[in-house]
């Protein structure tokens, strides 16, 4: 029992850190958003080249991995600097595709995946735990991504296709996240019970690592706040000095600092109550962050031409993203008593 | 006490329904904060107009149908159960117009009331300055005294509709060398237009140019555009603010309409029980909203001014849209996260209700100081 | 059209507040938690002289009611001063009484009634609306009460008894009230399907009138809250001028006061979604304000002996009086469009 | 990172499993806040002392295991899981010991930590004054030097557990010309059957004794009762509060127990779903608390000290614990008001958290300030 980062761990999220603030990661955003790859695809490489989707790839199949702990510390920092593109869906099908009963599609697919060659996006329709709303109806970044994911499933077994390009995307709120329907047919990589396993097992990394890169929106928009409010004045003194103004940010540090816990233990046990836990509570608690941060900084908060509008609308769309608050807590909720 | 209307408030509000539903648009207009949703509900309020519905409250001899306050309530419920656009001429309606009535002359009303009722001339607010948020009285903007008029100089920011709109209005500091900041300000009205003008649209979080900042560089105001006395534009703008501009802000009709939406959605989600009582809270919301502003409109009638407790108005509603948006995109799970739909637009446009027209914050110091005497001063 | 109380209205508020301010209510409550009902009776017989319980009562019947209005204006003042005894239970027999197909027990019942010569009980099991619970399975003070009333209802049928005299009291989180388990068998008063109609109706009348006393509670307890933190001082200035303790209160403002529209609006409806809406609205606010009224006073209002106790254990025990906040809302959810 | 435990972690708590299966009462006892409740808990103690379960985390010359900090967070699940009686000599054990083991001397610590650890003296605290409030800085309970000892004077109130406690601790004002208030204070050790010292008991809201009022009248205290220097006593308070209590306060374990009795209570009822988020939040919320405390727990045995981060951990369990009780009352319905029960007594109990060891604003500004560094001043 050592429930803290490790000097190895924390140096790795000091380095992503460091490699992600001297990207300038909001102009990779703005330039992703409006479809322009190159900036993206670059900060890409790096991102691979520092480890971050080996770590999902298990070692026989030349990974790093499964590293689960590792891979919250790497999104925490991807959150923390809004970097754009299919990243939770891109280590999650690394992991689906290792997971696979037949080695094939492992062999043809994350060699390039590993090394940030390829990009890859996901859909699940519907989930895997058979609730109303499907989890992942929507293909992230599907006109960036090189290999594209379904899964369809059924009682008894799931489908994985290589789906055929997408068409037009829909917007998201997030103008960092472009979105688009399921693309239909292609070719079938696996079918099977089994299949349906690695899915439902695939699907958890997802809804982890989204947590992670919640804490880190959620880290990010506190840190911008906590800046901005020492510096703006109103009525003669700076912002920051009104307890009206303290206590909505302690409050958002009392969230965080209880979802960051959350999420580096289930990444430890990887058990579904404790995953729906973390994913529930860091969305919460970037979300409730994100309300917050626009509030102290006013007006200029609220305009898409200031950079904090990169994490405000990428708080609200993890928090729906692989998994609704709602979704989690019926997960808690159904989940045996281990505590 | 009594909630009954009388038969001939029921025949207005009947008229108004079947005037709405035989009109109103079947397939929503383009967003009102794109160009071409912008001349759309242009042209909506001039159908409005034409048969006198765009500003039931306005004297007759404006376009308006002299409504008063109880039937502009119950034409907001009907016009916004019917599903009906969003009113490009709020700012002007519900802002210029009541300080017009009040402060005005004869002339200016007459010359600029028809055509605000008709959307043929949109007006802009440009009251915030980049380095004036909250705090009004640290206007920089100036007005300064030239032949048979002013020269306005400066910069405002946060217009809202100012990407598209005609003309504009506002407080510019007249005397700088006024003895206290909120005295020396001059309440201005002025075109868009004009030579001089710099109209810079800012994009909100998803994109929309829903305001604009302005430039301002010697611009001519002729005389008759002065409202009111030079050098008393603070208290006519606060004269105003009090009264029913805090309840004309957002209309109940707006909310009992946004929360029997979300009563559909949910029921079309198949009810999921874990999201009911949010969906409950909607609804009582709505319905508490409505009562309040009933019981505030009836104190209106009766001479009261509302003062203060506009601030309870400005909390609720602001943070009751956001909550009942919030649930919306609960409710649609990954599809909440799709923009430029109904939801998410109101939901974006719920989130800038809590920073404008004066923060919840101050709004919470002026509840705490004026309405319950707490002490002033430390915050 | 005129959403206001009238000057009569507002007369007869003013002058119960008058008599109940003059009856030092807080030595009444504190004599009725230890058994001495002497007090209590007194203050009950003038309340009764005021013509609070023929409010409740129609015209034919002698009374002056049904004034549905007047009700909730009256309760809003026995909730402000905090007054014992079974206010709801009494107004509320009355008006059932009143409504029987059968006059009899009208007759027998109401004089007494509406004079405070007797007070009543009443308990519901199973509840009207079939919920899981019970509305109201306690009698409340059926010590003191001498007239017990009983409803049990079938799908079929409801059968009102007149209850023989109860057990042992279970206590109540506000010492101002006294439990009792449902009293079985006694006189059969009245059955049939109409009983169960005149009950559906007393019923919405006893929601309404909890919600206008726990409006009362919860304005009492902000009252005393703003004046204890404008005299109260730390760190050499009073906590009335710190941001936090301004917003709190300022949160229960505007709870209390979009409450009390809710409530006079319901008592001129009488509709269930709007009496169900006005209780769970009232009681929450009466709640949150107890909430806060605690945290501002500190160790002292955490004492049964400071005279605050007895709102801040009256607020928490109407929150679940004749319908919990999940069953109102449930009443809310389930009617149809109308506003 | 790692949650696993040592196969000897792993006995160690089986260990106290086992004993806590055969000795917990299979009834609850009489309330702690009762002269009964009391008298039975203390013989609790004595029990689990006698097997040198009581203090597991002490040495084992005073009665302890020596069991370290995270052996203490797992005997606290196993304890709470297994449904164990409320410890009656908390403030003793919790607040006094850490006190003595860093600033008492080897004397003190054998004359009263075995004692303490059996339950047979139960020790008050008697920090709180009634003008001093979260100011504790304004303490005027004065300590006055006589021969060989000390003559305390003055009152204190908030003193839980003093209406049938034994002995107390606090901090007296020994020089009242100390040039700050903070100076001057001495951290004393008295008698609560001494003379000169009178016990009011406060009750709590539900009318339990659950605190007291200390009136002192020349109340003699020997030396070695002192701890500490004499005027260090400011000092020595604080600087155990920043330690392990701000993670002793309240262990992991009552909350983990706590929110699955919640799960059964909603399942007895069941299941509404309505009501299953408020129910999943009090299960995820102990699962963060435990973790959270883990975490803690492991920085300080790396050597790290907690400071400011323990007003975090106040302000989580305080309105956690609350929030976890109004929801079983909330379940409860009707039965919810009942007084005396399990529910009822610990909802009560509850409400004091937020206020007691530092308000929750004092905990807030301390979070804004020391943690994010925001200005100091204004409040």
């Amino acid at each position: 029992m050592r429930f803290l980062l490790d000097a190895e761990q924390r140096a790795f999220a000091d380095s992503l850190n460091a490699l992600l603030t001297a990207a300038d990661t909001p102009s990779v955003v703005r330039d992703w958003s409006r479809g322009e790859r190159k900036s993206g695809r670059a900060l890409w490489s790096r991102i691979a080249e520092a480890g971050v989707f080996a770590l999902a790839v298990p070692e026989e199949c030349e990974g790093l991995g499964p590293r689960p702990v590792e891979l919250t510390v790497a999104f925490i920092e991807l959150g923390r600097h809004a970097v754009p593109g299919p990243l939770v869906e891109t280590t999650t099908a690394a992991a689906l595709l290792a997971e696979l009963p037949d080695p094939g599609p492992a062999k043809r697919f994350l060699p390039s995946l590993a090394t940030g060659e390829t990009m890859a996006t996901l859909t699940c329709t519907p989930p895997p735990a058979g609730h109303g709303k499907p989890t992942a109806p929507y293909a992230l970044d599907a006109d960036a991504a090189t290999i594209r994911l379904t899964v369809s499933e059924s009682a008894a077994a799931a489908e994985l296709r290589l789906a055929p390009p997408p068409g037009r995307p829909l917007p998201s709120l997030d103008p960092g996240r472009r979105l688009f329907g399921v693309p239909s047919g292609g070719e079938v990589l696996a079918v099977g019970p089994q299949v349906g396993v690695a899915v439902g097992r695939a699907v958890l990394r997802a809804r982890l690592a989204t947590a992670a890169q919640a804490l880190g929106v959620g880290l990010a928009l506190l840190d911008r706040s906590v800046a901005y409010v020492r510096q703006r004045k109103q009525f003669g003194v700076p912002i920051g000095s009104f307890q009206a103004v303290k206590h909505q940010l302690a409050d958002a540090e009392l969230g965080l600092e209880f979802a960051r816990p959350l999420v580096h233990g289930a990444a430890l046990t990887m058990d579904p109550a404790d995953v729906a836990a973390a994913k529930v509570t860091a969305c919460e608690a970037a979300h409730a962050t994100a309300r917050t941060a626009l509030q102290l900084h006013g007006a200029i908060g609220y305009t898409a031409e200031y950079d904090l509008s990169l994490w405000l609308t990428k708080a609200r769309a993890l928090r729906t993203a692989w998994g609704t608050p709602d979704e989690c807590r019926t997960v808690v909720l159904s989940g045996g008593r281990r505590w | 006490m009594d909630l009954s209307l009388t038969p001939a408030d029921e025949a207005f509000r009947a008229g108004a329904r079947a005037w709405l539903r035989s009109h109103v648009p079947s397939t929503p207009l383009p967003s009102l904060e794109t160009e071409e949703g912008f001349a759309a509900h242009r042209a909506w309020e001039a159908e409005l107009a034409a048969d006198r519905w765009s500003v039931v409250n306005w004297p007759a001899e404006y376009g308006g149908r002299d409504a008063g306050l109880i039937r502009w309530l119950l034409f907001e419920e009907e016009y916004h159960a019917a599903g009906a656009p969003g009113r490009v001429g709020q700012n002007g309606v519900s802002l210029l117009a009541p300080t017009l009535f009040d402060h005005g002359t004869e002339e200016q009303r007459a010359r600029v009331l028809p055509s605000m009722a008709t959307g043929e001339v949109v007006w802009a607010q440009a009251w915030s300055e980049p380095e004036a948020g909250s705090d009004l009285a640290s206007l920089r903007s100036r007005a300064v005294r030239t032949s048979g008029g002013w020269l306005l100089g400066g910069q405002k920011t946060w217009s809202s509709r100012a990407a598209f709109a005609d003309r504009a209005f506002g407080l510019f500091r007249s005397d700088p060398d006024a003895p206290k900041p909120h005295q020396g300000l001059t309440y201005l009205m002025f075109d868009l237009r004009a030579p001089g003008v710099t109209v810079r649209p800012i994009a909100r979080l998803d994109g929309k140019p829903a305001f604009a900042e302005l430039f301002l560089d010697d611009v001519f105001v002729p005389d008759e555009d002065v409202i009111g006395e030079p050098g008393q534009g603070w208290r006519i703008a606060m004269s105003t603010a009090g009264n029913e501009r805090g309840l004309m802000l957002r209309s109940p009709g707006r909310f009992l309409a946004s929360a029997e939406r979300l009563r559909g959605l949910w029921q079309a989600q198949g009810s999921p029980p874990e999201a009911g009582n949010r969906v409950a809270d909607a609804l009582i919301g709505a319905r508490a909203y409505q009562l309040f502003t009933y019981a505030a409109a009836s104190r209106f009638l009766d001479g009261e001014s509302i003062g203060p407790e506009s601030s309870l108005n400005k909390i609720f509603w602001s943070e009751y849209d956001i909550a009942l948006h919030e649930t919306a995109l609960d409710l649609l799970g990954a599809e909440g996260e799709l923009a430029d739909t109904d939801w998410s637009e109101r939901y974006v446009f719920s989130l800038a209700g809590p920073i404008y027209a004066g923060t919840n914050e101050i709004q919470r110091d002026i509840i705490a100081e004026r309405l319950l005497g707490l002490p002033k001063g430390r915050r």
